[in-house]
């Protein structure tokens, strides 16, 4: 017998606390599995951020810095400056990059740190309660848009990738999700690449997952599921924004 | 009522935890009593547990905290481990013994096992064993009367949630039934 | 009308809204994110603001633009999240610009934890904002206390053109009490709010400018001067506090918020042992109301206990107030632990181990 | 001969999500709400394995970590 | 005898602060002589940010607010929200803007805050004299990059305008300059639109205007202009980046 | 080696440099752009980390981040600079993370000035980040002190796992004065950073974690806990004072930094008027130098003066460690404004009318 | 008859930038180093009044905005 | 010197006021004596107005601040004005006599006169009037010899402008003789 699928070493034996279903847990082992596989554990800091993962670090089986509301990508610059040879990433949900930590990012891909984001978006502020988030959907109801999210007074759905394919230092820029098991493939090789552009030293890269988040949304884990493939991708549209390895081998 | 009455509640994350404290809270305040209810809050509740805690009075409440509870209602085992041993000699716990077998109370507490579970399936849904168990509580405690507990109970389902206000009286009703049996 | 059942949030967020605020700007963090949730549907519904913010520093620069422009305006946090806001709080005191800040304290340092705690008195009272600055800050008890003080904040605000904030801890803000909405509060002559940028066309041939730059030093020390004549304004007239069975006490003690709460409940435990304790409870934290210590008739005293949850902040306005008189302890939980009656009772029992060299 | 599998699940961490359930190919994962876990949770069970094809699609989207899949050809 | 041109009423009597042929100056009348040609003296409030403009508050005919570094839009926000029917405009330098702001700006743009943003990017920190900002060029010797700025140390020039087309909300968005007086016409033309755009309620506006520092470029007033042209256009090239009113009448 | 001309923001950079400075994080701003300036060219010279970060409040992160790896860390700012900082102060002693930080300050609130002032002594000593928490602070008189406090900070501060601040007016900042490198400090023993989070193959077996989040109350008052008995260590072992001309004096000033200069000059003035006026220079701030105002053998005090360059913030300091002793005075200029020695010369002639009530 | 163009400085705040006289189409302002105004600068003057075409080339492109230029056909 | 001698030099922007205060403070260094040197820094700068203040002292120097100065070095009218009243009864004030015309100098202060801007010009740039200055300070107040003002001279120019050594020493010695020429 041949063992096909077991929990990654990448991930210590500490109990996640995510919610039933929610997808923050697959992400982390499809990050914990590209680790292990590359080899790097050993030399990887994640930079856990203030949100429903602000535990990870407690998950990935790694040294761990736990930063400040938004601030992961400084904390990132600050290690990576001092340890360029070690394999620094950051793992933020859509509240802690996309709103409060939005310069942070910009800045740290616009000085190019050879870092790796993984960006997961849930359209929600999941830790806080559910309230809205800049990628929450037009017409979603969250705990501060309880009349549904309106483009006039809210604005619009934030697209983050969007805005980093127009920064020059980006190595590598992709969105994916989770939403069944042939995008769970997808989103794991867009990390690996991310993590070994990282290790390979081309500069920022950055995986935005769609993420769900059944307790805010309100829904069973398998409807959020539909609802990413349903609602989310249509706004968020899943592809590959920036390839530096394709592009030019810089 | 010459003291505040202490109560915890606890148990699993969705079993209603919330609702029944602050339905004894909104009773008291229905009856001009002074009440407050306090949740344990944070992701805390996401590692699948919940409980919070209510005082009545008929004066001023002062400390909202208290470590000696008069009460523990108790919907699952774990909580009745862990908050067992803060009720103090002559209090009592009421647990929920579709989910709680033969538990062992500390000495001076006396208990009552509640099939809420059961019940509330026998009514047609799990939701109302949090409201099975409110009857159980009223019966035990006296502190409050049907009427109040049905006017507060509709205020709290609201419009949207009227349909549920049968079924939810009758869980009141077959809580207290229980109790009754056990007091005996 | 009756009392009605209210989560502290929501009775910040309505109260608020009864003390005539017009525009709320804040960002999400536990434990207050029931204000921000409440008014995101009914203040929206009054036709009147309401901005999520994408941070604390951009929502108290929201707070800074809408009391610019003459309107009543709040912001509400927790500790990480009042820390961001401290160079907004010092550019809205060298303004002059009034708001009301709700803040709800959870334990620290750094991310800490989301359970109530005072340790963010310092933060409240001294500000990390730069200069010569001061908040005036209340720290009420109980639920209804904060629901009165909060329709007032405006107004007092508005009086002398400063921030007010609102300083309750997670327990306030987390739980449930009966409440009566319409307690009436003080009402204060306001001067219409001549100095908005509100555009010339409400005042012609004079532009209205909102600024905290005095590059000149002399120019600046005028402007210091003048704040601190407000400042000594506010002391003289918006210092509260409550005497508690000050009656000859054997000790007295200082706690404020939820502490005072669990001390009365001392108190009396205390009083069933035939230990006369009496209690100073500051309502306004800054001003700080020092001179009921200087005041303060008590023959028997043999000392002054301050209780806190945290490590001892007040302590520091307590013993200058005491100025030496007499003998100053202290008892403090840390971390987000509420003590309970019987550990005060505890702390009063062996005071002489709690005196503060 | 088709590959088969055999599951493994760390019953005690499983959340009662569904999401395997919902991916398994054949159909054969169902959450047994009579058995609840220490954390309250129904846990997942299999109802026919021999029709189990390995894919590990369960395992895959299993948020947990708790389902191992070892196969035989 | 015709008044051909003179001093517009949009700009107060007291003296510029700004050193000798900064553009500073050119822009400022820009701005106020839009201000006065479309008659909204009377209802426009003008947010002075923190850089070399910050006296901004002293010179422009119109109510003033000086808001705290990089935080312009968000003040703008807490006016606008609240004086709808009023013109609210931020002027702000590249620090102020690109660097300490980019949150605060990216999230009113997203907001469709319905207020005029002038961004005046002279790719350098003008006030605190001539440190390195998002925007300097490749090769800039400035106060913190004495050697010239270096992509792999300092990163790449921030283009913000490239950035803010990636928003939604955004209704106009231009990169213009004023190194001759045909771009200094270009300029207002762009600046009128952005102004009108706001009068009739279309949403966020933006113009980015090319400016000159002289004394922190270390070069007169005269080659200042020459730089612009012949080493700033090429990496931050002129165009309207967006424009609602084209796109669909919203 | 003999004397040189420095620039006191030069000799902060510099002196940071002799001190083992391995990364710095820094956003210009006035009065302390030299900091960042100089470093730019020589920390990047000798290889080492210089980031011009997009904030004050990136900056303090960046300084958290390589504070978490294990490296010698310093950012430099000013009043509102600091102002942004305060989330990232309380994590880094939540998280207990070494590194200096300079503080350069200028006349406030607000955008206040840019012109010397000591208004940001309660911004630096009570904070403004959330918790119960202490930034180790010094007040240097000279630039040559400056240097020797800058050489020793980052030792201090790994010592402590805790932020050490070194806080200057904007006219030590500005000014040149001829000052010795290499002049000798104190070493002490330092521990491994066996913390560190810098990849577990540097320490097989152990994960090592940053990170200030304590959700259970007790863990987090076991932290607090913890914490406070590190900052009683550093009261114990870290209070810097000078005494100057405490010979049975007829008045005691206090004061700090440029002003404990000024000070200097009046005493010599007074003492030409035969007035005996000693000096008590805290040169640590926070741990406050309380001690010696007990300690004190003065028969023939008339009083305390506390002379600062704001509107009375160390004076809160003076009057908890006076005690009701002696009576106290405050003398004080606000917004950037410099007081010249016969002012305060004036201020002790007519000390009566500057007693605090 | 081309337009002919009248210049008023207000020479007081001249800061001696030169920038009118680098975008004067026909070459007619200069900067008198030999006289500076009250802040120190020298300011421009005019060496052929009557060639000035009104372009208003040299008020456009001044930041300090000093320069009025009237016209006449 | 028994006293630190206080020194206000002030004039426009781009006259070279903070390098001939520098100077002094670095002459004082290297004769082994203190000195501090204070500039108005900031915004106010780009007004177009500089100055800055320089105490030379045997020993160690208290206050970095004085509201009486021993000596003003006006560079410009505006600067003259703003600054004489600050001089000591005693005190003198050397000024730039190409800009500065039969100027009204307060009681009691004796005044210099030099005329910078013609004799750096004679030299054959303006640039150097600052260093025409520093020469007549140095003749007014002996304090630092040729020698020293040479070899700091020489540091602070640095190799970069090493070229600049000569016609800058040449402009000391012009203003030496100016004010020697004045003191007669
Ligand atoms: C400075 C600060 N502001 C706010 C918070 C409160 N807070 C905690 S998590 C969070 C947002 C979480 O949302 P997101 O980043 O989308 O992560 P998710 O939980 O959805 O995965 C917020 C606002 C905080 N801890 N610190
Ligand atoms: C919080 C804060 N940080 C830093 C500063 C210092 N500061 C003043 S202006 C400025 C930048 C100015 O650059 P820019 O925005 O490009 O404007 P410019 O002067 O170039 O027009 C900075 C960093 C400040 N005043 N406040
Ligand atoms: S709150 Fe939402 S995002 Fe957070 S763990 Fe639960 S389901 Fe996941
Ligand atoms: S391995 Fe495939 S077939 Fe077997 S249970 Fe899992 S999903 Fe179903
Ligand atoms: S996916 Fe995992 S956690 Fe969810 S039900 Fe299946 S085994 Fe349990
Ligand atoms: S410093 Fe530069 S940007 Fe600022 S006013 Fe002077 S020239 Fe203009
Ligand atoms: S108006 Fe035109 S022609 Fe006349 S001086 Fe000005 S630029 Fe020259
Ligand atoms: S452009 Fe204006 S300020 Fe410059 S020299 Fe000409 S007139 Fe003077
Ligand atoms: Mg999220
Ligand atoms: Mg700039």
């Amino acid at each position: 017998m041949e063992v096909k699928y077991k929990k990654t070493k990448g991930l210590t034996d500490s109990p996640l606390s995510y919610c039933p279903g929610c997808t923050h847990g697959i992400i982390h082992k499809l990050v914990a599995e590209v680790l292990e596989e590359l080899g790097v554990l050993g030399e990887s800091i994640v930079i856990a951020s203030v949100g429903c993962s602000v535990f990870s670090y407690r998950f990935f089986n790694c040294d761990a810095v736990q930063s400040a509301h938004g601030r992961a990508c400084a904390v990132a610059t600050g290690i990576k400056r001092n340890l360029p040879d070690h394999v620094v990433f950051t793992y933020q949900g859509d509240g802690d990059l996309a709103s409060i930590g939005i310069a942070e990012t910009i800045h740290a891909a616009n000085r190019g740190e050879n870092i790796t984001v993984i960006f997961v978006n849930n359209a929600i502020y999941g830790m806080t309660g559910g309230q809205m988030a800049p990628t929450s959907l037009i017409g979603q109801k969250t705990t501060t848009s309880p009349m549904g999210r309106m483009a006039e007074v809210h604005g619009s759905p934030l697209h983050i990738s969007e805005i980093f394919s127009q920064i020059d230092r980006v190595a590598y820029l992709e969105r994916v999700s989770v939403f069944n098991p042939r995008q769970v493939r997808n989103a794991k090789n867009a990390i690996r690449k991310a993590f070994t552009y990282q290790v390979e030293k081309r500069g920022f890269t950055m995986v935005e997952v769609l993420s769900s988040c059944p307790v805010n949304w309100g829904m069973t884990p398998v409807d959020s599921l539909k609802w990413i493939e349903e609602k989310m991708v249509p706004v968020f549209p899943l592809k590959v924004f920036k390839d530096k390895g394709v592009e030019n081998n810089v | 009522m010459c003291k505040p009455v202490n109560i915890r509640v606890a148990g699993f994350g969705g079993q209603g935890i919330m609702m029944f404290g602050q339905m004894l809270a909104y009773c008291a305040t229905n009856d001009n009593m002074f009440s407050l209810w306090v949740p344990s809050y944070g992701p805390e509740t996401r590692g699948g547990t919940a409980n919070c805690s209510v005082i009545v009075s008929t004066k001023m409440i002062n400390s909202p905290v208290f470590t000696n509870a008069d009460v523990l209602v108790a919907f699952n085992q774990p909580s009745l481990e862990k908050f067992k041993e803060m009720i103090v000699p002559g209090g009592c716990i009421l647990y929920n013994s579709s989910m709680i077998h033969d538990p062992i109370l500390p000495e001076g507490v006396r208990g009552y096992g509640i099939p809420i579970n059961d019940i509330a399936l026998e009514l047609g849904t799990i939701q109302v064993s949090n409201m099975t168990m409110l009857g159980a509580y009223l019966e035990f405690s006296e502190l409050f009367s049907d009427a109040t507990a049905e006017k507060v109970l509709e205020k709290y389902l609201g419009e949207k949630k009227a349909h549920l206000l049968g079924i939810n009286k009758q869980a009141i009703l077959r809580g207290r039934e229980a109790l009754r049996a056990l007091k005996g | 009308m009756g009392k009605i059942l209210m989560k502290g949030n929501e009775a910040i967020a309505r109260a608020a809204m009864l003390g005539g605020l017009e525009a709320f700007f804040g960002y999400p963090i536990t434990p207050q994110n029931e204000v921000p949730e409440y008014l995101s549907r009914y203040l929206l519904e009054e036709g009147k603001v309401f901005v999520q913010a994408e941070s604390e520093v951009a929502a108290i620069n929201m707070v800074y633009g809408a009391a610019a422009a003459g309107f009543r305006t709040m912001t509400s946090s927790s500790s990480p999240g009042i820390a961001l806001k401290q160079e907004g709080i010092t550019y809205l005191c060298g303004s002059e610009l009034p708001c009301v800040i709700s803040s709800v304290m959870r334990g620290g340092p750094g991310l800490g934890s989301i359970q109530p705690s005072q340790s963010d008195y310092n933060q409240a009272t001294r500000g990390g904002g730069n200069g010569d600055y001061h908040v005036i800050v209340f720290g009420p008890e109980t639920i209804q206390e904060t629901i009165d003080i909060l329709k007032e904040a405006f107004d007092i605000a508005d009086y002398y053109r400063n921030p007010v904030m609102v300083l309750v801890d997670g327990l306030i803000g987390q739980m449930m009490e009966s409440v009566d909405l319409t307690k009436p509060v003080k009402k204060r002559f306001l001067p219409e709010k001549d100095y908005a940028a509100n555009g010339t066309k409400n005042h012609p041939g004079e532009r209205h400018i909102i600024n905290s730059l005095y590059l000149e030093s002399n120019e600046l020390e005028h402007h210091n001067l003048s704040l601190k004549k407000k400042y000594d304004l506010a002391t003289a007239n918006e210092t509260r506090v409550e005497l508690i069975n000050m009656n000859d006490p054997d000790y007295v003690i200082v706690a404020f918020g939820t502490m005072a709460r669990v001390c009365r409940s001392a108190i009396e435990k205390l009083a069933e042992k035939n230990i006369r304790v009496g209690m100073i409870r500051p309502i306004s934290l800054w001003p700080f109301p020092s001179s009921v210590f200087e005041t303060m008739d008590a023959p028997h005293l043999k000392g002054i206990l301050c209780v806190e949850m945290n490590l001892g902040m007040m302590l520091t306005d307590v013993l200058v107030a005491n100025n030496g008189r007499h003998s100053v302890g202290f008892f403090g939980r840390a971390g987000g632990v509420v003590p309970d009656p019987d550990e005060v009772v505890d702390a009063i029992l062996h005071f002489n181990e709690r005196v503060v060299k | 001969m088709p590959i088969k599998g055999y599951l493994t699940f760390e019953s005690e961490k499983c959340k009662g999500c569904g999401l395997c359930v919902a991916f398994c190919p054949v159909k054969i994962l169902y959450l047994d709400k009579n058995t609840l876990n220490q954390q309250g949770y129904p846990i997942v069970k299999i109802t026919d394995p021999d029709k189990c094809i390995g894919c590990a699609s369960c395992a895959l989207m299993c948020p947990d970590s708790i389902i191992t899949v070892e196969v035989k050809n």
